[in-house]
């Protein structure tokens, strides 16, 4: 059985008054591009966008990595990252964040998230990029299988 | 009344199963649909201690009463970035 | 007079063993981007990049500003921001590190500086990119001037 | 003997002058050369506090001894990023 992605429309959050015509919260399988998370994050008043990109890394806990799978509950994982995404807004004054994870099967190498995050200041911009990734590892619907030589688990997950 | 069920992850590859729907008595909580669940896929039971729960894309708490029609799902621990 | 680059060569570091195979210093008229800096300090065995990525603001202490302009010491600049990568890439474990700086007048939304950082786990990768950024304005030779619709003046640095 | 000297920003504005020539005496210093660098141009006088001093595209004190050919830079406080 493959991955699949179940999707339902992104929450709205109508009982709060914030701006996020520079924000994004997408869950796909296309390939990610910091530049153009960038290009949506960026206002005329930002100083400083700060990124974080999370690629797979060939090794973890001393074994070989050959490639990570992710799979995400689509719709609730993006009404997710917009909660974390407002509360970053209001708490760090930031104009704008963009929240990007990729599913499906990606080798070493390839980018698996992307969080941009423009503000007036670099201060700001660098706590609420580290704080969002926090967030988004304890409680965006995502999951993720490592593929070793011999053999593949899910992480975290015990025995499957 | 019936509800869609939907499992990721390993909870899929244990039940053998992505969603379906589930007959449940009214009234009944998310702890009974999981109780329904594990009924159905026994495999299932070692992970009662670590799934997590949403209703219609939303974190929600075992005693929280679910709906006809509801989309419920069972979360293995996230593991995302 | 238009500004100048004066250009040297940059300064290798033979009493240090440090591999800056993935690391990248310069200072150029060229547009910047991400992406491409990414590439560059990304290695197999990295979990996390954390990118700075320094844009044009449209105002400062309240004045709007319509451009800024850079110039730079370059060989000297591109030394300097070697020895911080060196320093980074020591006290953190990076694998990683690349700075660019752009020259020439930018206009608001142009992006001035780039710094990306990789590393096998995020917490290193952020204070790694934040404290390179902090020491790049403290002794990297780059200026700024600010054009404002009624005048231009070089940052910090008195009456012209 | 003779150094190159090299200006930037409001130091360059300020001389008119983004790279010149300088004749200095045997054993001069860099505090030295920013003097006669005053002398020619007295409008760099009020920033006698602020510039920073590099040879050869390395940071230097303003007692440095400075050397035939060097490559001498005076440095506003800068203001990248």
């Amino acid at each position: 059985m493959t991955a699949t992605n179940h999707q339902q429309a992104s929450q709205s959050s109508p009982e709060r008054d914030v701006d996020l015509s520079h924000s994004l919260f997408k869950v796909s399988s296309e390939p990610l591009s910091v530049d153009s998370l960038v290009a949506v994050v960026l206002t005329g008043g930002d100083g400083a966008v700060v990124t974080f990109v999370g690629t797979v890394r060939d090794n973890h806990m001393g074994r070989v990595v050959l490639a990570l799978e992710y799979e995400a509950y689509g719709g609730m994982a993006e009404s997710e990252m917009e909660h974390i995404g407002i509360e970053m807004i209001e708490r760090h004054g930031l104009h704008g964040i963009a929240m990007q994870h990729r599913t499906g099967k990606l080798a070493v190498g390839e980018t698996s998230v992307i969080i941009a995050v423009s503000s007036p200041h670099r201060q700001a911009a660098f706590a609420a990029c580290s704080e969002a990734l926090d967030m988004l590892k304890a409680t965006v619907p995502v999951w993720k299988k490592e593929y070793f030589e011999d053999g593949e688990v899910w992480v975290g997950q015990g025995a499957g | 009344m019936k509800i869609k069920v939907l499992l990721f992850a390993s909870f899929r590859e244990t039940a053998g199963l992505s969603q379906g729907t589930l007959e449940v008595e009214p009234g009944a909580t998310l702890g009974d649909v999981w109780a329904t669940l594990v009924a159905e896929h026994p495999r299932l039971a070692p992970h009662s201690g670590t799934a997590a729960y949403a209703i219609n894309g939303t974190y929600a708490r075992p005693a929280e009463r679910v709906s006809e029609g509801d989309e419920v799902a069972f979360l293995p621990p996230v593991s995302g970035g």
